[in-house]
């Protein structure tokens, strides 16, 4: 804790007990109750990760029988994306943050905001119970017929808990659309945005769109398994392919909520860390928009072997390759933006390195499963679990550790312990592609996915990404450790230690509970190291 | 396989040497790509490094004709893969007209496959090199999936309904089937072989089978099942003449059309008023529940024989340019 | 503050043309149009959801930015449902069992 | 607690009256639209199985009383058009009439949902709920059948849930009303509400053609 020498009473001190925490309308507070909740559900997610992969050191189950694998992976899937992934980056670093960076006081419905935070707990809750209760074993994806009238599982729980979890995803969206277009400082115009609003603004849209629909389709799963209306069931003339148009229509825009904030950090981590304008800000920022629309119109490529017919498959792919070019324009931006610059090797900056190559490799390995004739061979096995993770862990978790280390010193006014913190980035680096790399090769000799047992040629593969897993989950305690260790002992950051523009970093560190002393006036767009520099020499 | 750790799978069927044309060519663009943004970022992290803690380089804010090179390049490129992936898939989706059929059916957890000659595997299938299959597929319970790697592949396998997929082995051998949709419990136990057989081996193979055809244990059924009580082989009776129907265009009752394959076949018998052909009522009973989805598959291959393959004439029957209405005068 | 207050007037127009137009749709539904049917069905109800949004959610005095809202909404709706569609009425095409 | 004026009830996170406002108005109309996608899976489901099972569901649907339709739909019209005028009444600052529309609303309101649930009762005498005794005459493609009552359920019994939290609403409405809360300067919430009930009204107007008419030419 910061000693009690602070002038003036930041958000941390303005007021104190349990209470003034869990009753908090501050938008600060609340993204640091979202960061607890989800690093929580983070380290649940990746225990069940590391069964897994210990698990498959050998070609026999012999570790977990198969109902306890199967609950595992979807155990995994399910606390990972919906109680990690899909809050993440909004909801703790773009909750604190996105007021702060246009220079509102608070988003615009701060009480929804609370309430936000208490679905998402409620949600988990469900999950944590469902798990402790037996575990289900669907998949996170719960495809019908087998998760409405043949598994064993707590499957109404568990959806239950993604249902009241989609309505904290859908308000926080709702909360900072508007705040986005009702909040801004006076002289903040869209194109001074910093590029994270925009990409959180466009992750907001994804989530009011897209997110209802996944809600409706838990209550339809629900209400199957329950009351057996019919409606998946092909004994009633159902369609269980109905079930997957409906899944993907939100599970495939939402890979683009979980990455498009990843993206928005990393713009912040390259133009702070080379001293630069974000090459192209206007393309990079028009991206994000265009990913959040694209991303809806491709979700059939899940589905090539499903059943589905030829002719949509054709289209699906087709639109599927529109998605890809804002995401390839946002990478030459950034590595252009490196272009001339003052590069800093700050922690923050190893991140979004590492991001944008894992991020090149997983985007580029998108184009084989959104290819028709390789992801007839490729759909469902380990290529695309590589494929996902490169974008999820590899981009997401990158940018997600990377804004973390970028932040923190305005979140808590303290520095992290640098050499630490470098160290603990190059382990995840090696650890991360040493367990993901061989999995391309995998799946592409044809090692299906959700597999307990598997044959013997597959071993040696399987014991590299397990060895690799051990170095990431080692490299993922170590911040746990010297964030923690930094709260008491580290440096006093002060305002700006990054020398950055935004506003954010304007105002003290921590900020105080109101975000700024006074309502700032925007001048200069965003990024404007040249004028920034100017202003002080003049 | 082996020791040895290999990064390709076997090709083994006519398709997987054009899925692996394909994925050459993905691999040269992603190496290419990756490799130029990996050493420009390593490039530009070096030689303009911060050289002191004060320096502020100057903005640069952009340029227009890199911003469209690197719009409309990647596009092409992506455009390329977009057709190319998907005639190899419409080449995959569509079997040889005068493919040999065998029928799987997939349950919790393991795969019952039917050759046409009466033959029953569990968990294998073999087949003769050289042949193109054509796999008609469904499913007792749950969603499975028919995984071949060896044949690049793969095709979900639905409760409700048919699914087809084919291949033309080129090796002999014996590959890996697995079960790629998960379906519970035993899914990764879900998995079987596939023998590819010279064509003399698989002669002598099929000889040793016991049983008849599924045609004659279809035939057998449409007896049993008093089918033929009302589908007369004439144009007399109360249902329609199911002679020289397979692969026609049926008109219905709707003033709509539907191709007389399997999924109308199955669909008929389970659920027979959901279609009925013009000139009828609908005064069939379901037969759901009275017959597993093996009769089903061998009523359906008997009412296709009432329909005699078109010989060596090509414009192949079961397609919709023998286009024939039927309706009771 | 009060600038959408339409006058009441124009609220009971409105009304009424509510009320007709549902009796309208039940009348003409008993009338054999074929197809057109569903097609006169949902011309009356898309109708009468623009005289209640217009008028009576105000949606004609509101911001350009709420006409946007409302208009991404309904055309996220018609991705949904086309997209889909996109499978469900291509099924069978090709003569292939399950494509 | 939200440091606000009795009249202004101005919120500390906006600048002006006219900001909060606009965003309160913007954020109920981004509510809608998700409900509307909300609502956009069952119109999915039920467009594709009607037109897979056109004739199963024509005769479903022929079982519904259209007259009890019909007449609900008026009822739940009704409703709408005294809310706008709660929402008038406010922002003439006639405390009474608001009152008085809003409990007008809610009373149409509460018919509504009387109806529905008498039409609910009545499938369940009819053997038309589906699950092991579901009878329904004229067709042989029970399952088909089933289906069209699963999603008639389905929507109607969402669509009665929002009316029920529509109701909720209401009632806060009318107890803040009653307190004297809201002026012409202040009555967003009114104006808010009045936006989520015209929008379940807007479910309803499609739900009672895709519902009850979609077989009457045929008999």
């Amino acid at each position: 804790m910061i000693t009690a020498a602070a002038e003036e009473r930041d958000y941390l001190h303005e007021s104190y007990g349990i209470k003034s925490w869990l009753l908090t309308k501050d938008h600060k507070r609340i993204g640091l109750l979202y960061l607890h909740t989800i690093t929580f559900f983070f380290f649940l997610g990746g225990i069940f990760a590391t069964l897994i992969r210990v698990e498959l050191l050998t070609p026999r189950g012999d570790l977990v029988t198969s109902d306890t694998y199967n609950k595992l992976f979807t155990l995994h899937g399910v606390m990972m994306i919906f109680f990690f992934m899909i809050p993440s980056i909004p909801a703790s670093l773009g909750n604190f943050f996105l007021p702060i960076m246009i220079g509102a006081k608070d988003l615009a419905f701060p009480r929804i905001n609370l309430l936000s935070w208490y679905l998402l707990l409620i949600g988990g809750c469900l999950a944590i119970y469902a798990m402790l209760a037996g575990g289900v074993d669907t998949g996170w994806t719960f495809y019908t017929p087998y998760s409405t009238s043949y598994s064993n599982g707590y499957v109404i729980a568990t959806g239950l808990g993604i249902f009241i979890a989609g309505f904290s995803s859908i308000l926080t969206g709702l909360n900072f659309i508007v705040t986005v277009h009702r909040m801004r400082a006076p002289g903040m115009t869209w194109f001074r945005l910093p590029l994270f609003v925009w990409s959180n603004y466009a992750t907001a849209l994804i989530q009011v769109l897209g997110t209802p629909v996944i809600a409706i389709t838990m209550v339809l799963l629900v209400c199957e398994r329950v009351l057996h209306i019919g409606i998946f069931d092909p004994a009633r003339g159902g369609d269980p392919v109905l079930f997957q148009h409906l899944f993907w229509f939100y599970s495939h825009p939402a890979v683009y909520i979980m990455v498009l904030p990843g993206m928005g950090v990393i713009s912040e981590l390259i133009s702070t860390f080379s001293r630069k304008p974000v090459f192209g800000y206007k393309f990079v920022a028009f991206s994000s928009v265009a990913i959040a629309v694209l991303g809806f119109l491709v979700w059939g490529h899940h589905m090539f072997v499903s059943g589905q017919s030829v002719y949509a498959a054709l289209v699906f792919s087709f639109l599927s390759y529109f998605v890809a070019i804002p995401s390839a324009i946002k990478v030459f931006n950034w590595t252009a933006t490196l272009y001339k610059g003052s590069i800093s090797y700050a922690t923050p900056m190893l991140y979004a390195f590492g991001f944008i190559g894992l991020f090149t490799i997983g985007g580029l390995t998108g184009l084989f499963v959104a290819s028709l004739g390789v992801d007839v061979h490729v759909h469902d096995t380990y290529f695309v679990i590589a494929h996902f993770h490169y974008i999820m862990v590899g981009g997401t978790m990158m940018a997600y550790l990377g804004g973390l280390h970028y932040w923190w010193p305005k979140m808590t006014g303290r520095m992290y312990p640098e050499g630490f913190a470098k160290l603990s980035a190059l382990t995840i680096f090696l650890g991360f592609n040493l367990t993901f790399f061989p999995q391309f090769i995998l799946g592409y000799l044809g090692m299906p996915r959700r597999y307990h047992n598997y044959p013997d040629e597959f071993q040696v593969l399987h014991v590299m990404s397990t060895a690799g897993a051990s170095v990431l989950a080692v490299g993922y305690l170590m911040p746990l450790i010297y964030f923690m260790w930094s709260l008491r002992y580290g440096k006093i950051a002060g305002p700006n230690p990054w020398g950055a523009t935004g506003l954010e970093w304007q105002t003290s560190s921590p900020p105080p509970a109101h975000n700024f002393d006074e309502t700032p006036i925007v001048t200069h767009d965003a990024y404007d190291y040249a004028a920034l520099e100017a202003a002080k020499v003049g | 396989m082996g020791s040895e750790l290999p990064l390709f799978p076997v090709q083994a069927s006519t398709v997987a040497a054009s899925v692996d044309h394909l994925v050459y060519y993905l691999l040269a663009v992603a190496i290419f790509f990756s490799v130029g943004i990996f050493l420009s970022i390593f490039y530009f992290a070096v030689r303009y490094r911060r050289r002191s803690e004060f320096e502020v380089p100057a903005n640069v804010h952009g340029g227009m004709t890199l911003e469209i090179a690197w719009t409309v390049i990647p596009f092409g490129l992506t455009m390329i893969m977009f057709v190319w992936g998907a005639s190899t898939f419409f080449r995959m989706s569509r079997p040889p007209d005068d493919a040999p059929q065998v029928y799987v059916i997939g349950k919790q957890w393991m795969w019952k496959m039917q050759h046409m000659e009466g033959q029953r595997e569990i968990n294998e299938l073999h087949l003769p090199l050289g042949q193109a299959v054509k796999l008609t597929m469904t499913s007792e319970d749950v969603i499975h999936d028919f995984f071949v790697p060896a044949f690049r592949t793969k095709a979900d396998v639905l409760p409700g309904r048919y699914t087809t997929t084919w291949f033309q082995p080129t090796k002999p051998g014996k590959y890996h089937l697995f079960c790629s949709q998960y379906c519970g419990t035993n899914h990764s136990q879900m998995i079987g072989w596939i023998y590819v057989m010279e064509p003399q081996d698989y002669q002598a193979w099929l000889s040793g089978g016991t049983g008849g055809s599924l045609a004659s244990s279809g035939e057998k059924l449409f007896q049993d099942l008093a089918c033929a009580n009302c589908h007369h082989l004439n144009d007399q009776g109360r249902c329609p003449n199911l002679r020289n129907l397979y692969g026609s265009q049926v008109s219905l009752t709707d003033g709509t059309h539907v191709l007389f394959d399997e999924g109308y076949i199955r669909e008929s018998i389970l659920n027979p008023s959901a279609k009925i052909v013009a000139g009828y009522q609908p005064i069939m009973p379901t037969f759901q529940g009275l017959v597993t989805e093996e009769n089903v598959l061998q009523l359906i291959e008997y009412i296709k024989t009432l329909t005699p393959k078109p010989g060596p004439q090509p414009a192949g029957a079961g397609k919709s340019a023998q286009s024939k209405k039927l309706s009771k005068q | 503050m009060q600038e959408h207050a339409d006058s009441i007037k124009t609220y009971t127009l409105v009304f009424v043309a509510l009320l007709g137009l549902t009796a309208a749709t039940t009348l003409v539904a008993t009338i054999d149009l074929g197809p057109l049917n569903v097609v006169m069905a949902l011309a009356i109800a898309t109708v009468k959801m623009l005289l209640v949004a217009l008028f009576f959610m105000h949606l004609r005095h509101s911001t350009i930015l709420t006409k946007v809202v409302v208009g991404g909404g309904m055309l996220w709706l018609a991705i949904l449902l086309v997209l889909s569609l996109s499978d469900f009425v291509t099924r069978g095409w090709l003569p292939v069992p399950g494509k | 607690m939200d440091s606000h004026t009795e009249t202004l009830a101005l919120r500390e996170q906006f600048e002006t009256p006219a900001q909060q406002k606009e965003a309160s108005t913007l954020g109920m109309w981004i509510f809608l639209v998700t409900e509307v996608m909300f609502f956009g899976g069952l119109f999915l489901a039920y467009t594709i199985y009607r037109k897979e099972f056109a004739g199963a569901f024509a005769v479903a649907s022929n079982t519904l009383d259209v007259v009890i339709g019909a007449v609900n739909t008026a009822v739940l019209l009704c409703s709408s058009y005294t809310m706008v005028l709660a929402v008038r009444a406010a922002q003439m600052g006639s405390r009474r009439a608001l009152i008085v529309f809003l409990i007008l609303t809610m009373v149409f309101g509460g018919v509504f949902l009387g109806v529905k649930a008498y039409e609910w009762n009545q499938k369940f005498e009819e053997h038309h709920v589906p699950g092991p005794s579901f009878h329904l005459d004229k067709t042989t493609e029970q399952g088909p059948a089933q289906l069209f009552f699963s999603l008639y359920f389905t929507m109607t019994g969402l669509h009665a849930l929002h009316m029920v939290v529509g109701m909720g609403i209401m009632l806060t409405l009318l107890l803040h009303a009653y307190a004297g809360r809201y002026t012409p300067e202040y009555y967003t919430p009114v104006d808010v509400g009045g936006l989520y009930w015209h929008f379940v009204d807007i479910i309803w107007i499609f739900l009672f053609p895709l519902l009850y008419l979609i077989g009457r030419h045929y008999h």
